[in-house]
């Protein structure tokens, strides 16, 4: 049915900690209720979740957006190498070499799509050949962007957009990309191509990725090791291959019964609730 | 557990659908009705009544309009003065031509003025949105001072090219005019204002009011559930013209007793519109509280080192109190974007689970 | 294919009815782009019909045009037996056709209550004046379609966050209220763009619960664009498949699924 | 009356075309001052979709000071150094102060806040230089004050070389301003900031410096603008009342358009002289300056809604 | 103490202008409490309240000060307006020297209002009797520009200049300057220079001074030709044009009198003491020396007030009284050691202005200077015109108390 992932890579130095964390937003509202997940080098970590579980807060805890939108961390620390990000802005994180592409293919859209791009290059230092070379690396990886880039972001189709927001990142010449929901919204064979590229990017660039999503299947499919977020904690985590068999998740994110895919006309007759959640 | 509200079941959608479902909010309101009309007139001085009641319940009504407009519907207005203007003039046309006109009556007609020409420069909205509108309200704050200054026949003919209130009566007693005292003009306007506030609370509550919120919230997933945007914006126009209109009328006959055409220029539109941000765009008590903060605080400013004792030069009094009304702006505006009505229920909401941390 | 006039009835024993509307070579240009050419294709009473394919490919555009945000360049709407003048958008809802949004579009600033009671505005027409006083028509006005707003809420089981603005609301959540809201208005067709993207699986279960039960309990005719095919093929009598524009399948799912354009073109993998 | 209204002013027009030359001269001047203040407007609201309304206390404050210091002795070159040091101080504590907590907060809120910064100004302002008109130091920056006086069509053309210098200046500026922001890394980073501002936060581009930048650059305008303003009619807070006038010229020339905001200028600066001139003064009892501009822009936004530069907005459901 | 505000505005656009007025008034006040202990023995408090020249904010003092304040001045045209209806029924005299409604002059009708030594339109006189050298008819087929700020005093002088262009044969062009057109009056002064008119009559006030002055100069309109009322002769405004504004000419009641007696005593007393605002340069000026002409008309109210009634802390309706009883003669000028700097006058229950008339004065590229004798208005023409529009200021605003005592 599919490529299965190649086995989590041996080297198993941790790049980004995230301990223990708690977010609340506009002072009142808990979202995060104590986070914990670690990101290992050359390594792609799935972040699973529902609708509202905090999986972009817990992004935005690391890539320090949070503050922009009234949230802050209130507990729990934030460690990349080894060093606490939590009170950075985000544009000394994105110099550590931790990018964000963020949850709905935030374009810039009145930009052409290479200016766009030229964007991603503003934390590294002015140099007209690397830019012109990375230019270059990020249209070989996405031909599709090469076609579109004298057109206004704004109105590229979807899929182009999220192609446009990776390859944005790809520019800072990032050493972890946090991806959020790469897959909304898009059609089924460009979800293999985005996530396929993911993949490329993984193993030839040797970028790590923190990759929030809904898309189960997917995630699981392509990621070494997922945590399963449900209402601001961690439930569950464990390498992707033990996650993918646990019965649990199989019948809540994968929507498997014991005998197979089950159709989603049968769901009205029976639901049982999670049970890790009271 | 002063504010709880647990144990305070509705029976029907009806009494749900109150205005104050909460029992509390309806205590408040009663404290307040009580203070205003009883409270504040009985202990009330001149000074008071000219500096603080009357004017606050002036603006807090002015504001009320733009707040039907900008707040509820969307549209961001900056000629507020103006359609205040509009309401004052045709109001002293009224009372001049026809002299037996009672003018509480011509007060309350002198709204329709305005409401016309609100609707007249409303039109553009449907083609133009955000700050681009308001240009179609400036053009109105503009012109129409403009023309308050040129068309003689609005102000009689008078050298000086103001208005002057003439004495006006209603029931053998003064109400407009050098000769009314400052307590029937405030019972005036309460009476006004308040009637005003009540048809407002019910209209912003009904379909009308969601109308003009979905109108303001999402246009075009407004027009594609079935409402007609044009109903909805020009309708706004002319509700919150026609309030505007009314506190102009106010504004000039049961305070200032006269006006020159610049009193309705944009200075006036920027207060109005402090009053209802600073209060909160979207809600109804917000005007009262900015029209208190806006129009209370210089005269407390300009009283207290008086009442401290402390001598500082009166120009020195102005310019500092230009810079702590900006400050303060400011200060508000970051401690609560969306106003001071927004700070109350903000607190409501801890009293509600008070003395609980959540 | 089917009878043409009379309708059918499913596998699972469901009656179509007649066709209720139906496009008739539609062609939508903005400026150079061709976003839809020459489409046609009909939606029947009581059915769901599923228009998939590639990001890009129309669909939002051929949903916009059905419900009057777009005007076709070219091309006829018919509509219950009749071809469809020109209207504003708001006619058309009016009409009895309501819609969700692909980027979800409540009112934020209202709560979900309010939400969904604007879905009720077509069919509430008490004048100005009886409002400011709220009495008489209005005000029974209001109860009355209270009661379906509260029908609605329940169904979808949003009771617990009806007093809540909507701003807060997590995703899933949202696109909740938003069908609520169309819902509300009891229509004729519903017009469901991604309804479920950006959920999980068990959520996406949720909601092709409430989809089918409208459509079961209620009767209400549905139009969906969803990329997921697994919902796609077990919800839809009959699919619509477009790509840069144009129709290149459309059929039973099993038709659709097996169909080689389509293969090429959208599903890639076989599922 | 329709013979007053479409044949006399023309025939106006051509009995006196020397006349003609110096209402189009005036008009253009005073169309490059108006334009030059909605530069400043334009800059700040491409990078943070913020309408500045202390644009016009901006240019008073900068002139203000710049007069300040040449009374207290200081060289006038050296004056105009140090106010640049005091509008990137002003620039730093705005974006400190107001912005930084005020980010992602709606438009409205946030032009709110720039007319409570223009408030706070005001006070200031007077409390530090006082309420009295003041002469700009024309002469010591340099400036000639002389006149030409050309004689065309045997009339009379009076050019003011003040004038002259204040057009040639915003026409360097306007091509530089352009030039930084198409070309430039920064440049690029200002228009991203404006369409998204959390996408730029996430490519790294700070916040924090690009406003920084953007206010100073914005206060460097003012000072331009108030030495070109102040060399006309003195130096005094009735100035900033001139700030109105860029608003008709923004919307005309679109909120995010350079190129806009001098054509809105220009346009609005010809017509409404012409206009006043023709039309005003003979027909309406003049004064016509006060409103003309607005509902000129209202008229063209009817039929662009986004100006005649701006933007379209992109707009997908 | 007597308690005598002033409805100052040291800010706002009109700042420019009133601030050395302020200061003078203020100065004088300062110096007769430091010098003589007060008036008859009792302190003056002069107070300020800031007003901006906004209109709300002066209602706003008005209503503040008048519990306990003997007299109001209003310092603007908009604010006297305002309160003038009030004052009937608070019983507060108004004093507004130089400005105001010209109207007020009759006593008869308006008995709490003061517009001492002279009204608009005594200054619009004056200016035409002296372009038109002391008889009307030479202006015959003259065309004279009215320039004026677009509000409530600059349109103050029309009824009166419109009925003199009527009766002379001179053509009036009114060109108005609106409050944001202050800085920028390009418009109006190229019509100016289009209809060529003979002269140019200014009714200016804050920067609209200064605006018209460096327009003028300009579009080299003959300044000779160039006349302002008595708030359009600010020294400050000239400067800004200096030498190009040589022969522009401004009627005053006023004059500066640098060694007149009162000079040196606010020197002794104010500045030296250290209670003074105000700057050398503005103390040479026209205006801060008009402020000390002012504080003395309200001075000598108080004094003939407490002379007649007796006592020291007169009332307001007191003061009253004391306006309108006012004899400053020469000797009383003497004596208070200001000759020269106002012509005497005299008020009386008809008369609430005193008519002092004034002088042309004159900028000689660095100040201003006396271009002309002593002038005095056509007060026979001035006032039936007073007498009819006081009528119909009073008719409109019925039921309006008239002051029957006097003839
Ligand atoms: N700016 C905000 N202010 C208040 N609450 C917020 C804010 N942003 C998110 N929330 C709330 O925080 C919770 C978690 O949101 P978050 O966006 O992190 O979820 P998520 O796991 O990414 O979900 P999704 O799959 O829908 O993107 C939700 O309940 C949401 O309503
Ligand atoms: N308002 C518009 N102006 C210009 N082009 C538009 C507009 N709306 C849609 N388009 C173009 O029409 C084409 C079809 O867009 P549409 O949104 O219908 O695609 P879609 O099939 O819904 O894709 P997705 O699955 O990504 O939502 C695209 O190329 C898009 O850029
Ligand atoms: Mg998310
Ligand atoms: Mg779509």
């Amino acid at each position: 049915m599919l490529d299965t992932a190649t086995a989590a890579p041996t080297t198993q130095d941790t790049l980004l900690d995230v301990n223990n964390v708690e977010v609340i937003y506009n002072h009142v509202i808990l979202v995060l209720k104590g986070v914990s997940l670690k990101v290992p080098k050359g390594g792609i970590t799935a972040l699973l979740g529902g609708n509202g579980a905090g999986k972009t807060t817990t992004l935005k805890a690391i890539s320090g957006l949070l503050a922009s939108e009234r949230g802050e961390v209130t507990k729990g620390s934030i460690k990349y190498r080894d060093a606490s990000i939590q009170h950075a802005d985000p544009a000394a994180i994105v110099r550590k070499g931790v990018i964000q592409v963020m949850e709905g293919r935030h374009c810039f859209s009145h930009l052409t799509v290479e200016e766009n791009l030229l964007t991603g290059f503003y934390t590294r230092k002015m140099n007209k050949a690397e830019m012109a070379a990375d230019l270059e690396k990020v249209y070989t990886y996405f031909p599709r962007l090469r076609e579109r880039r004298k057109s206004q972001a704004g109105y590229t189709s979807g899929g182009e957009q999220q192609m446009c927001a990776i390859g944005r990142a790809m520019m800072a010449k990032p050493e972890t990309i946090l991806l959020d929901e790469p897959s909304m919204g898009l059609a089924p064979q460009l979800v293999e191509e985005i996530f396929g590229i993911v993949k490329d990017l993984n193993e030839k660039e040797g970028v790590s990725f923190l990759l929030a999503e809904q898309n189960t299947n997917v995630a699981l499919r392509f990621a070494h090791y997922g945590y399963i977020l449900e209402s601001g904690r961690v439930v569950m985590d464990g390498p992707a291959a033990d996650l993918r068999e646990n019965p649990d998740v199989k019948e809540f994110y994968l929507g498997m019964s014991d005998d197979g895919r089950k159709s989603f006309r049968d769901v009205r007759s029976y639901r049982r609730r999670k049970r890790w959640l009271s | 557990m002063l504010y709880r509200t647990a144990g305070q079941y509705k029976t029907s959608y009806a009494s749900d659908q109150a205005v104050f479902p909460v029992r509390q909010d309806a205590i408040l309101l009663g404290i307040i009705l009580v203070l205003a009309w009883v409270v504040f007139p009985l202990t009330a001085n001149e000074f008071t009544f000219q500096t603080l009641l009357i004017p606050v319940l002036i603006y807090s009504l002015a504001a009320l309009g733009l707040n039907v407009l900008t707040g509820y519907a969307g549209q961001l207005s900056l000629g507020t003065a103006a359609f205040m203007g509009v309401g004052a003039y045709a109001c002293y046309k009224m009372v001049t031509l026809m002299p037996w006109m009672n003018p509480v009556v011509a007060i309350l007609l002198s709204g329709f003025f305005s409401a016309g020409i609100g609707v007249a420069f409303g039109i553009p909205s449907l083609r133009i949105k955000g700050f681009y509108l308001a240009i179609a309200t400036l053009a109105a704050q503009f012109f129409l001072v403009w023309l308050f200054e040129k068309w003689g026949w609005l102000y009689n003919y008078n050298s000086s090219g103001a208005i002057q209130v003439p004495n006006l009566t209603m029931f053998g007693i003064y109400v407009a005019g050098p000769q009314a005292a400052s307590i029937v003009q405030y019972y005036v306007v309460l009476a006004i204002v308040t009637l005003i506030t009540w048809l407002t609370i019910n209209l912003t509550r009904g379909t009308l009011g969601r109308t003009w919120k979905a109108t303001r919230d999402m246009d075009f997933a407004a027009e594609l559930i079935g409402i007609n945007l044009m109903k909805s914006k020009l309708t706004a126009f002319a509700i919150s013209s026609y309030i505007v209109g009314v506190s102009g009328a106010l504004f000039v006959f049961m305070w200032r007793g006269a006006a020159e055409p610049n009193l309705f220029d944009i200075p006036l539109s920027f207060r109005i519109l402090f009053i209802a941000i600073i209060g909160g765009l979207g809600s109804i008590m917000g005007n009262y509280l900015g029209a208190i903060l806006i129009v209370g605080l210089p005269v407390m400013l300009n009283i207290v080192p008086e009442a401290l004792g402390i001598h500082i030069d009166s120009s020195l009094v102005e310019h500092l109190n230009i810079m702590i009304v900006g400050s303060l702006i400011i200060f508000f505006l970051i401690i609560e974007p969306h106003g001071l009505a927004r700070l109350w229920a903000l607190i409501r909401e801890k009293l509600v689970i008070w003395p609980f941390p959540h | 294919m089917k009878d043409q006039i009379e309708g059918y009835t499913t596998a699972d024993g469901r009656k179509i009815g007649a066709v209720v509307m139906e496009m008739k070579n539609i062609t939508l240009r903005f400026g150079g782009v061709v976003a839809i050419q020459d489409i046609s294709f009909d939606i029947r009473e009581g059915e769901i019909r599923a228009i998939i394919g590639p990001n890009g490919a129309g669909k939002s555009s051929m949903l916009n045009v059905i419900s009057g945000f777009y005007t076709p360049s070219e091309g006829e709407v018919w509509y219950k037996g009749s071809k469809r003048p020109p209207m504003k958008p708001y006619e058309v809802a009016r009409q009895g056709i309501a819609r969700t949004f692909q980027n979800i579009a409540l009112f934020e600033g209202m709560s979900v209550l309010d939400n969904v009671m604007t879905g009720r505005l077509t069919h509430m027409h008490a004048g100005i004046l009886p409002q400011m006083i709220w009495k008489g028509k209005a005000e029974a006005e209001e109860t009355a379609n209270r009661v379906i707003a509260e029908k609605v809420i329940d169904f979808l089981e949003i009771q617990h966050i009806r007093k809540t603005p909507v701003a807060r609301l997590p995703y899933g959540l949202k696109k909740r209220v938003e069908l609520a809201r169309a819902l509300a208005a009891e229509p004729t067709i519903l017009l469901l763009d991604e309804p479920m993207a950006g959920m999980n699986v068990e959520e996406k279960e949720d909601m092709c619960r409430f989809i089918l039960d409208v459509n079961d309990e209620f009767g209400t005719t549905i139009a969906l664009i969803e990329h997921d095919m697994g919902v796609v093929m077990d919800l839809s009598d009959r699919v619509v498949v477009m790509d840069y524009g144009k129709k290149i399948g459309d059929g039973t799912p099993d038709e659709v699924r097996n169909n080689q354009d389509v293969i090429d073109a959208y599903l890639g993998v076989q599922h | 009356m329709l013979h007053d209204i479409f044949i006399a002013p023309f025939q106006d027009m051509f009995a006196a075309p020397d006349f003609l030359l110096q209402v189009l001269w005036e008009g253009l001047v005073s169309g490059i001052l108006y334009a030059l203040i909605a530069l400043g407007f334009v800059l700040i609201y491409r990078s943070s979709r913020i309408f500045n309304f202390a644009q016009g206390i901006m240019v008073v404050f900068a002139a203000l000071t710049l007069v300040g210091l040449h009374a207290m002795g200081v060289p006038a070159w050296i004056c105009v150094l140090l106010t640049l040091g005091v509008m990137f101080v002003l620039a730093v504590a705005i974006e400190r102060v107001v912005l930084r907590p005020l980010v992602g907060q709606p438009d409205i809120i946030l032009f709110m806040a720039t007319i409570g910064i223009t408030l706070f100004l005001i006070g200031l302002g007077e409390i530090i230089f006082g309420g009295e008109n003041k002469v700009m130091i024309t002469e010591e920056l340099g400036i000639p004050t002389g006149s030409w006086t050309l004689e065309p069509f045997g009339g009379l053309l009076i050019l003011e070389q003040k004038d002259v210098t204040a057009v040639v200046v915003a026409a360097l500026l306007v091509v530089g301003l352009l030039v930084f922001l198409s070309r430039t890394q920064m440049g690029r980073a200002i228009r991203a900031l404006g369409d998204d501002s959390q996408a730029a936060l996430s490519v790294g581009i700070s916040l924090h410096t690009i406003w920084v930048l953007v206010w100073f650059i914005a206060g460097i305008i003012a000072l331009v603008t108030g030495i070109a303003w102040g060399a006309r009619a003195g130096v005094s807070f009735a100035l900033e009342v001139i700030a109105y006038k860029a608003l008709p010229v923004l919307m005309l020339g679109g909120l995010e358009s350079i190129a806009g905001a001098i054509i809105g200028g220009l346009m609005i600066g010809l017509l409404e002289k012409l206009f006043e001139i023709y039309w005003g003064q003979p027909l309406m009892g003049g004064n016509t300056e006060t409103w003309f501009a607005f509902v000129l822009a209202l008229l063209v936004l009817l039929f662009r809604p986004q100006g005649l530069f701006g933007e379209k907005i992109i707009e997908r459901v | 103490d007597i308690y005598a505000p002033n409805l100052s505005y040291r800010t706002g656009p009109f700042a420019a202008t009133g601030i050395p007025l302020m200061n003078g008034q203020k100065d004088y006040f300062t110096m007769i409490n430091e010098r003589d202990g007060g008036i008859g023995g009792v302190k003056i408090q002069f107070d300020e309240c800031e007003t901006g020249y906004s209109t709300e904010k002066g209602v706003e003092c008005y209503e503040k000060t008048k519990g306990s304040a003997v007299v109001t001045q209003p310092w603007s045209t908009g604010i006297t307006l305002q309160v003038l209806p009030k004052t009937n029924v608070d019983k507060i005299p108004i004093l507004a020297p130089g400005y105001g409604f010209s109207p007020m002059a009759d006593g008869k009708v308006f008995q709490w209002a003061f517009n001492t030594p002279g009204s608009y339109w005594d200054a619009a006189s004056m200016i035409l009797k002296f372009i038109s050298e002391d008889n009307l008819d030479n202006l015959k087929g003259k065309k004279i520009a009215f320039l004026h700020l677009d509000h409530p005093f600059g349109k103050e002088p029309l009824p009166f200049l419109e009925a003199k262009a009527a009766q002379h044969g001179f053509e009036l062009l009114p060109i108005p300057v609106g409050l944001k057109e202050m800085q920028n009056q390009s418009a109006q002064w190229l019509q100016i220079r289009r209809e060529r008119p003979d002269y140019v009559i200014m009714w200016g006030w804050g920067a609209m001074n200064a605006g018209a002055i460096t327009e003028a100069v300009k579009t080299k309109f003959r300044m000779e030709n160039f006349i302002g009322t008595w708030w359009s002769g600010h020294d400050a405004d000239l400067r800004i044009v200096g030498e190009d504004g040589k022969g522009y000419k401004s009627i005053s009641f006023s004059r500066p009198m640098l060694d007149a007696a009162v000079q040196a005593d606010i020197k002794k007393y104010v500045v030296d003491a250290g209670k003074s605002q105000s700057n050398p340069e503005e103390m040479s000026g026209v205006f801060y020396n008009r402020g000390l002409v002012i504080s003395m008309i309200l001075a000598e109210g108080i004094k003939s007030a407490q002379d007649h009634f007796k006592v020291g802390e007169i009332n307001a309706e007191q003061l009253r009284w004391g306006l309108e009883n006012l004899n400053v003669t020469e000797e009383r000028l003497a004596e208070l050691g200001m000759t020269g700097m106002v012509a005497p006058f005299k008020t009386s229950c008809a008369d609430h202005t005193g008519h002092s008339g004034g002088w042309i004065l004159e900028w000689d590229g660095k100040a201003f200077v006396e271009a002309s004798d002593h002038l005095t208005p056509d007060s026979a023409s001035i006032q039936p015109l007073e007498a009819e529009k006081a009528a119909e200021y009073a008719a409109a605003n019925a039921p309006w108390p008239m002051n029957e005592e006097c003839k």
